[in-house]
């Protein structure tokens, strides 16, 4: 493993209105310049997860109740979501969850609000994503509400890029895409962690996808990671394929980490 | 005709002192999408505020300043103690949390300074002129000019300034906003105290129309047919849809009213603003929601 | 031993609390007169308790309920909650339970009628008796009854069971006197009256009538001046005559006239008494001691007045004790307060003098008016009188009507009261 | 498969011990409580707070359960009033409780009415234009005296309460008949929340156009729930005013009488019948607590203004308080109060 | 399979559903008469043409699936079908009624349920609440017999939820009767707006991406679930999903749309090859 860590979660617990438990002792980290990616059947925890990591529990009534969450080695629990994406880790929420009134470009912009860019400035950050997704060119006037889910996709993404993020967490980015977008984004992402050193946490259902483009992936069940290694080596698992690449339905559902 | 003219004038004139409550209606709902039911309170507070002060023997600027630092204290402290407990809550319970603070601040308004009535003299001569052999009253024209300017005020500051895009992106969605690192209480803070600094400028000049009393919080029921007709959230919509409301309800009392017996005021602007929403359901310049199923 | 009691349900908060505590504040400012200067009435001193009710009605029937039956053996003396709605919803306890409920200027006309509502006291005035003094004294300024023919008056009405109330007898005086009448409906609580002084400013009627409520009045005044309708034909009401109602409306309310019962100012030596005695031990009720004087704080006076003179009566008859609702009912069934007796309590021209009996619960029926001078209220008029002939009998004619919805059975005032 | 709570549910405890407080509840209320209140109690304690109730279980039913926020209440209780006390005049012979249904269907229909918009009209903006009832209905009931019989004064008194040959003009008849009332109005619409259409309620309050595609007229259950929910108020409304007031002017049924009752439904609870209870004897009974407290506490201390205003604010604040504590309301505090406690 | 129609499917007979052309899965599956047909549809909002000119029929008994790029107009197309949108012209007609623009009501009422790309549960009911909710149009009580609980009403509530039951067993989700729909996991969220949309006992079926969000071997029990109600209900079904793997399998019939343009149609492995299907939707890889 190369790469300092970035992002260290370590042992967390998290509870939903003071009575559901959605994480049960969660560890993992992200080291700088990797794409780390987050596999689970529904209601794993995997959202909950990256939720807990930018901090955006408290306005679902959920809370960290145990455990701690480094990143460059610094306690960020007590941080608010703001502090953490001036610090630089910021989250593509599941679904895509654009602002469907403003324009795909008030969309961007509003990406760089804490960062107070203006002017020039601004513009060359703009031309970044655009490069990135030539596609919303045309569309940058549309409201994002009217942009087609792939397009959504890119909007949010390229929206946390305007944030110049060292981390940026993805909850689901595949969700609904078909499956040229898919292939699309998840490329831009690997140039993303290849030519500007962005790190990646992904939660992902579509496995092979995301195994595809990752270097290291954790198995998320019941609110703990039950099975981690290099996205490789979980890829040629045979436990794993058959639950999460679908070739056979199992009736077996627990892994023996 | 002199006498149509005039009252449709009277209406607009009129309209436009709805208008000024209703902007701070919209500040609020198009950044938290709260109804919010304190503004008449708020706008008490700050008239009562002043004029206490006035009479105490502030000058009319530190009555001002004092006024306008109270009413951020105001914005702060609902920031801090009502909306950001009650985060991502249905927007009914955050109606109703306001209507709880419209009752504290009232009481505070009225344990602070009494429950006595006072006269507010702006300075600003309320004698009618008259144009074109129909009356205008000067002070209704200083009023509009008020309105006029907040409102060019805001929508440029809502269109062209990063803050306001801000302030347009929590409207849209709020937890999508904290997740790209808006600040979301300083937001609402600041929102609230703009909120607080239009209830001021429209408790002064209601004030000055009607005398600073408990009634001056009854304004809202004013103010909330404008904002229907105009959308709950567009601030060109409150200044239009105050003249639309202002020069119908006008026309309606005068040549409807003696039909059917009169004081047909207290509902016309509702039902004329839901015979036009029934047309337009957001308001003349309210945002469609993009709805997709 | 024992004592009188007085609830008092009283607003001191909310929309209407400035004329709330001018009025509480003067009605226990006399009680205190009485208690400190006198030691009660013939030795039995007063006590009362206040009850806030924001002018709301159910907050009223609440202290209804709460102290109806407290200061037992006798309990309570009377009710007096200046509230018509609290009043409405009073009627039917209080005569249940057998307690006076005073209704001071204010209340359901019909209620003068003692033969239907004995427990009900619309005490110096009620609404239709200030239509017709308002009337006859807009004759006075004209130059006679008889000038009004073929003149214009406009009344504006407040938009309520109260402000609806006059409008039949101005529909009958006006018939009488042949004036032309235009009654003008404000809608509550009337803080945007443009329509309606366009209205009036097309009409050009040579006076306005007043029946407003709260934040209708000083409105009206302004836009009155805006719309360049002059002030001083403007007469207001018994409910739009309070210094609370034109100190909002700045200059615009200079000129103004209105009805009042009394007088305000602090000339009067009941006033002064209560200034030296009451005020001056500090007991005053006012927080503000400027308002001492003021109309409403006057009218708490002249309701104190009242009050105190029944128990007095009704002492006369039942011993110098405590008594009971039922027997302060006797005493304001035969309330009468002469000249000389309005002198020797220290309000010559404060109170008017006042005949109550059995069948009718008014009284008075008498006004004076007053203009604001932009500082204070002058008296203008000398008693101008209703004419209470021509209402008695359509008074008569709407109590009936209820009692015989409600099954209730006249009482027989013949042998009561021999005229 | 995860959503493992730290409070487990009550396995094998059947589902109508959750029931069991009602009929105790209802023994209390039918059988000991006549015998043992005052008339304080219940002239001004227990009869506002059953008419306030039930007319929170019918917002309810609009609110709550259908999804429509409505301002117009009290517009629905006059109505529900004064229709009745029309009824009763007009038709000879009618007995008290007809009367008084035909009061909650004339409200019921006036219901339909004012729904309408809200066919095309969702949120703040329904809610807004409800408020045209409560003026146009408080207009008119001033404006045509004959609602009031050609009372000058516009207000209408309370018929004999009779049911039946009985009397019930007494403290504890008021009490009983409205008790009476409110118990079979409550147990209809706990029954209608559990039936066919109360799902619909529901479908069309979270999903309509789902519901829609299910073949539920969204346009029906609309007005449906606006006519039952009125019919309720509309009934309330007459018991506020004959049980409760006697007397009443149109005044009494203002916008704050409105939001007092929209206050009971989310304090209470929304889709909570029980709910409704709860928050009306927080409206009902809290202020007076407050008020005896502070009468008691600092009654010497200042004056009643004083007082008042101190109790405005600490009302407010409470208000404040619950719904942030609990942004569900009474009902789901106390859901959680005795599932704790059952553990 | 017959038995258990015999059980609990025929407690329906009593009330009012229609008639099915075909009742038991086997007649369904052989039928190839157009079920649905849909001509020209044209639909807008505002200035952007989501739909233009699109055609196709569907037979009876078979799976179509319907598939293209994001924003092709897929899912505008099923809420026209369906009566949610009303397009400007075109016509859709379901066994030879015209539904077009008739509303959402009367394409129930004809027999066309469906799911949501977006989950659309009744959040404020439990599992068999929402499921019941299914069978609104077989209610026939009236307001005051379900209040006093008149036989009618009775009986109505007592079948739906003896339906309810059974589906719920049927797919799997009898542990989850009473839970509300709120906190179930999004993969049998899912699964219950299926079993929602089954309970109304359609006659077309309407899935706009069943899948999604879900992990391999969820979708694979979903599919076998979709198979086994077909199977079982005799119904026709037209899909919306975006992984190939799925719709391979799944499907007899496919259609892609492109910017609302209909660019393909025909068997799987036609569309699978044609090579516009794979420049604008499915990239070499497949
Ligand atoms: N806001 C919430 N309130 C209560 N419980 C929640 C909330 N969000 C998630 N949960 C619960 O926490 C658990 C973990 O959910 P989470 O959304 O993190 O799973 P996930 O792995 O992201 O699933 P999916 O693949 O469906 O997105 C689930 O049991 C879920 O029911
Ligand atoms: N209610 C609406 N208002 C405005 N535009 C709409 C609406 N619904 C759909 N559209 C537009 O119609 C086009 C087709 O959208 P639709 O949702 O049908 O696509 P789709 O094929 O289902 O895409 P996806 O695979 O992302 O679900 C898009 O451009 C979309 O923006
Ligand atoms: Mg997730
Ligand atoms: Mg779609």
């Amino acid at each position: 493993m190369t790469g300092a860590p970035l992002l260290v979660v370590e042992d967390i617990e998290v509870v939903y209105q003071q009575a559901i438990l959605a994480l049960r002792g969660l560890s993992l980290h992200v080291d700088a310049g990797r794409a780390v990616t987050l596999l689970g059947a529904n209601g794993a925890g995997k959202s909950t997860a990256l939720k807990a990591v930018s901090n955006l529990l408290r306005a679902e009534r959920g809370r960290v109740t145990r455990g701690r969450i480094l990143f460059e080695g610094q306690d960020i629990g007590r941080l608010d979501t703001a502090d953490l994406v001036e610090a630089g880790v910021i989250q593509v929420l599941e679904g895509r969850r654009c602002f469907p009134q403003l324009t795909v470009e008030e969309n961007l912009i509003s990406g760089a609000v804490s960062r107070r860019l203006r002017g020039r400035a601004l513009r060359s950050a703009l031309d970044r994503v655009y490069d990135l997704f030539p596609r919303l060119v045309p569309k940058r006037g549309l409201n994002a509400g009217y942009t087609s889910g792939g397009e959504q996709q890119m909007v949010a993404i390229g929206r946390a890029l305007m944030a110049r993020p060292r981390l940026i967490a993805l909850d689901e980015p595949s969700m609904g895409l078909a499956p040229l977008v898919v292939e699309e984004i998840f490329a831009i992402l690997h140039r993303l962690r290849d030519e500007e050193g962005i790190s990646l946490l992904v939660a992902e259902q579509n496995a092979a996808v995301a195994l595809a483009h990752a270097d290291h992936a954790y198995i998320i069940e019941n609110g703990r990671a039950v099975v981690d290694g290099p996205a490789a080596e979980i890829a040629a698992r045979p436990d794993v394929r058959d639950l999460y690449f679908g070739l056979k339905t199992s009736e077996e559902r627990t892994f023996h980490a | 005709m002199d006498f149509l003219l005039e009252v449709l004038v009277g209406g607009l004139l009129s309209g436009v002192m709805y208008s000024l409550v209703a902007i701070g209606f919209v500040l609020i709902y198009k950044t938290s999408g709260v109804l919010n039911f304190a503004q008449g309170a708020q706008l008490l507070f700050a008239a009562l505020t002043f004029v206490s002060l006035v009479e105490r023997g502030l000058p009319f600027v530190a009555a001002l300043a004092v006024t306008l630092a109270a009413m951020v204290v105001i914005g702060l402290a609902i920031e801090r103690l009502v909306l950001r407990p009650l985060v991502n809550q249905p927007p009914i319970t955050l109606f109703m949390a306001t209507l709880g603070l419209s009752y504290v601040i009232e009481g505070a308004a009225q344990l602070l300074w009494g429950a006595q009535v006072h006269g507010l003299d702006l300075g600003i001569d309320d004698s009618p002129i008259e144009a074109a052999g129909i009356f205008i009253s000067q002070f209704d024209l200083f009023a509009a000019a008020v309105a006029g300017v907040m409102v060019a005020a805001l929508v440029i500051f809502f269109r062209k300034t990063r803050t306001g895009l801000a302030f347009r992106a929590v409207a849209d969605d709020q937890v999508a906003a904290l997740s790209v690192g808006i600040r979301l209480p300083r937001v609402w803070a600041a929102v609230w105290i703009a909120a607080g600094v239009v209830a001021l400028v429209a408790g002064l000049l209601w004030g000055a129309r009607l005398g600073v009393q408990f009634s001056l919080s009854l304004v809202v029921l004013k103010a909330l047919p404008v904002l229907v007709l105009g959308g709950f959230d567009s601030i060109a919509g409150a200044i239009v849809g105050g003249l639309l409301i202002g020069a119908a309800e006008k026309l309606a009392e005068v040549y409807l009213g003696p039909y059917v017996g009169g004081g047909i005021e207290g509902w016309f602007a509702y039902v004329a603003a839901l015979a036009f929403l029934l047309i337009r359901p957001s308001g003349l310049f309210g945002q469609k929601l993009v709805e997709r199923v | 031993d024992g004592e009188i009691y007085f609830p008092l349900q009283s607003y001191r908060v909310g929309p209407y609390a400035a004329g709330g505590t001018g009025f509480f504040g003067g009605f226990i400012d006399y009680l205190n007169l009485i208690n400190e200067r006198d030691g009660g009435v013939n030795g039995v001193k007063f006590v009362w308790d206040e009850c806030e009710t924001e002018y709301k009605v159910e907050r009223g029937v609440e202290c209804y309920e709460r102290t109806r039956s407290t200061h037992q053996p006798v309990g309570p003396a009377a009710y007096n909650p200046l509230s018509v709605g609290i009043a409405y919803a009073l009627i039917d306890r209080a005569t249940a339970d057998k307690i006076p409920l005073i209704t001071i200027n204010h209340g359901r006309t019909d209620s003068t009628d003692g033969r239907v509502f004995p427990y009900v006291f619309p005490l110096q005035l009620n609404p239709w008796s200030e239509a017709s003094a308002t009337v006859n004294y807009i004759g006075q300024q004209l130059g006679g009854l008889d000038k009004l023919k073929g003149k214009k008056i406009a009344v504006l009405y407040h938009g309520s069971p109260y402000g609806k109330e006059t409008i039949p007898i101005f529909e009958l005086l006006a018939k009488k006197y042949e004036f032309e009448v235009t009654q003008i409906e404000v809608p509550h609580p009337g803080n945007e009256q443009q329509a309606q002084w366009l209205t009036i400013r097309r009409l050009k009627p040579e006076y306005v009538v007043l029946r407003g409520w709260g934040v209708m009045n000083p409105v009206a005044l302004k836009t009155a001046v805006k719309t360049g309708f002059p002030v001083d034909h403007i007469i207001g009401n018994v409910w739009s005559n309070s210094e609370e109602d034109v100190i909002p409306a700045g200059d615009a309310a200079k000129g103004y006239v209105s009805v009042t019962t009394h007088p305000s100012g602090t000339d009067f030596p009941v006033v002064k008494e209560i200034v030296e005695t009451v005020y001056g031990k500090g007991l005053g009720n006012l927080a503000d001691k400027g308002r001492i004087g003021s109309v409403y704080h006057n009218l708490g006076i002249v309701n104190g007045i009242l009050n105190v003179e029944a128990v007095r009566i009704a002492q006369a008859k039942f011993g110098n004790r405590p008594l009971t609702g039922e027997e302060v009912q006797w005493g304001f069934d035969h309330l009468v307060i002469d000249e000389k007796r309005v002198a020797e309590l220290g309000a010559a021209g404060l109170l008017q003098t006042i005949k109550v009996t059995c069948a009718d619960h008014e009284g008075g029926g008498a006004v004076k008016f007053q203009q604001w001078d932009g500082q204070k209220w002058n008296v203008v008029s000398d008693w101008v009188a209703s004419d209470r002939a021509l209402l008695r009998p359509l008074i008569e004619q709407s109590s009936e009507a209820y009692a015989k919805e409600k099954g209730i059975t006249l009482r027989d005032c013949s042998a009561d009261n021999p005229s | 498969m995860t959503d493992l709570t730290l409070t487990p549910p009550r396995a094998g405890v059947p589902a109508w011990v959750s029931y069991l407080p009602v009929p105790l509840l209802l023994v209390v209320a039918f059988g000991i409580l006549p015998f043992v209140g005052d008339q304080y109690l219940f002239d001004a304690i227990l009869v506002p707070f059953l008419a306030l109730s039930l007319a929170g279980v019918g917002l309810n039913l609009l609110t709550g359960y259908a999804g429509q926020v409505s301002l117009g209440s009290a517009a629905f209780m006059a109505v529900g009033a004064f229709a009745s006390y029309n009824f009763l005049l007009r038709l000879d012979g009618l007995p008290l409780v007809a009367g008084i249904a035909l009061g909650g269907v004339t409200a019921a229909a006036l219901g339909i009415v004012f729904g309408l918009p809200s066919l095309r009209l969702k949120g703040f903006y329904l809610a807004v234009s409800t408020l045209a009832a409560q003026f146009f209905v408080q207009w008119a009931l001033t404006k045509f005296d004959w609602f009031s019989n050609g009372n000058t004064s516009g207000v209408i008194t309370a018929p004999p309460l009779t049911v039946a040959g009985i009397s019930f003009d007494s403290s504890v008849g008021r009490y009983l008949l409205s008790l009476g009332i409110v118990s079979l109005l409550t147990l209809a619409a706990w029954r209608l929340t559990r039936s066919e259409i109360g799902r619909s309620f529901i479908a069309v309050r979270d999903r309509d156009v789902a519901a829609a595609t299910l073949g539920i007229s969204v346009l029906r259950v609309k007005l449906l729930a606006f006519a039952v929910s009125s019919f309720v108020i509309g009934i309330a409304g007459a018991l506020w005013a004959f049980a409760y007031l006697r007397t009443v002017e149109p005044a009494g049924f203002d916008l704050d009488r409105s939001f007092q009752i929209l206050f009971i439904v989310i304090i209470g609870g929304l889709a909570s019948i029980r709910g409704a209870f709860l928050g009306a004897g927080f409206i009902v009974i809290f202020p007076l607590i407050l008020s005896r407290l502070g009468q008691f506490l600092f009654g010497d201390l200042f004056d009643s203004g004083v007082l008042e205003n101190a109790q405005k604010i600490v009302l407010g604040g409470l208000i404040i308080a619950f719904l942030i504590a609990e942004p569900a309301g009474l009902s789901a505090l106390l859901a959680r109060i005795t599932r704790r406690k059952s553990i | 399979m017959s038995d258990l129609l015999a059980t609990a499917w025929a407690l329906e007979q009593a009330g009012v559903t229609p008639a099915f052309a075909a009742r038991d899965g086997k007649a369904a599956v052989t039928g190839n008469v157009a079920l649905l047909h849909l001509a020209d549809i044209d639909l807008a909002f505002g200035g952007v043409k989501a739909l233009s000119g699109v055609g196709f029929e569907a037979a009876a008994g078979e799976t179509l699936a319907i598939i293209g790029p994001n924003g092709a107009g897929k899912s505008s197309l099923l809420n026209v079908i369906n009566g949610i949108y009303r397009p400007q012209g075109g016509r859709v007609l379901f066994e030879g009624r015209d539904l077009t623009a008739k509303g959402a009501r009367a394409a129930a009422a004809a027999g066309i349920a469906r799911t949501f790309q977006n989950i659309a549960l009744f959040k404020g009911l439990s599992v068999v609440g929402n499921i019941v909710t299914g069978r609104s149009l077989a209610h026939r009580a009236g307001i005051v017999e379900q209040v006093l609980g008149l036989p009618r009403a009775r009986r109505e509530e007592g079948e739906a939820h003896a339906a309810a039951l059974e589906l719920l067993d049927f797919l799997g989700l009898g542990a989850y009767a009473e839970r509300p729909v709120g906190a179930l996991p999004y993969g049998l969220q899912k699964r219950v707006e299926l079993a929602r949309a089954l309970a109304a006992r359609p006659r077309l079926l309407l899935l706009d991406e069943p899948m999604a969000g879900m992990s391999a071997g969820e979708k694979q029990e979903l599919s076998d679930a979709i198979r086994a109600a077909k199977a079982r209900f005799g119904m026709t079904v037209l899909l919306i999903e975006h992984d190939i793997g799925v719709v391979m399998t799944l499907s007899d019939h496919i259609v892609v749309l492109d910017y609302g343009i209909k660019i393909a149609d025909g068997t799987p492995d036609a569309v699978r090859n044609d090579p516009r299907v794979i420049e604008a939707y499915l990239g070499q890889g497949h």
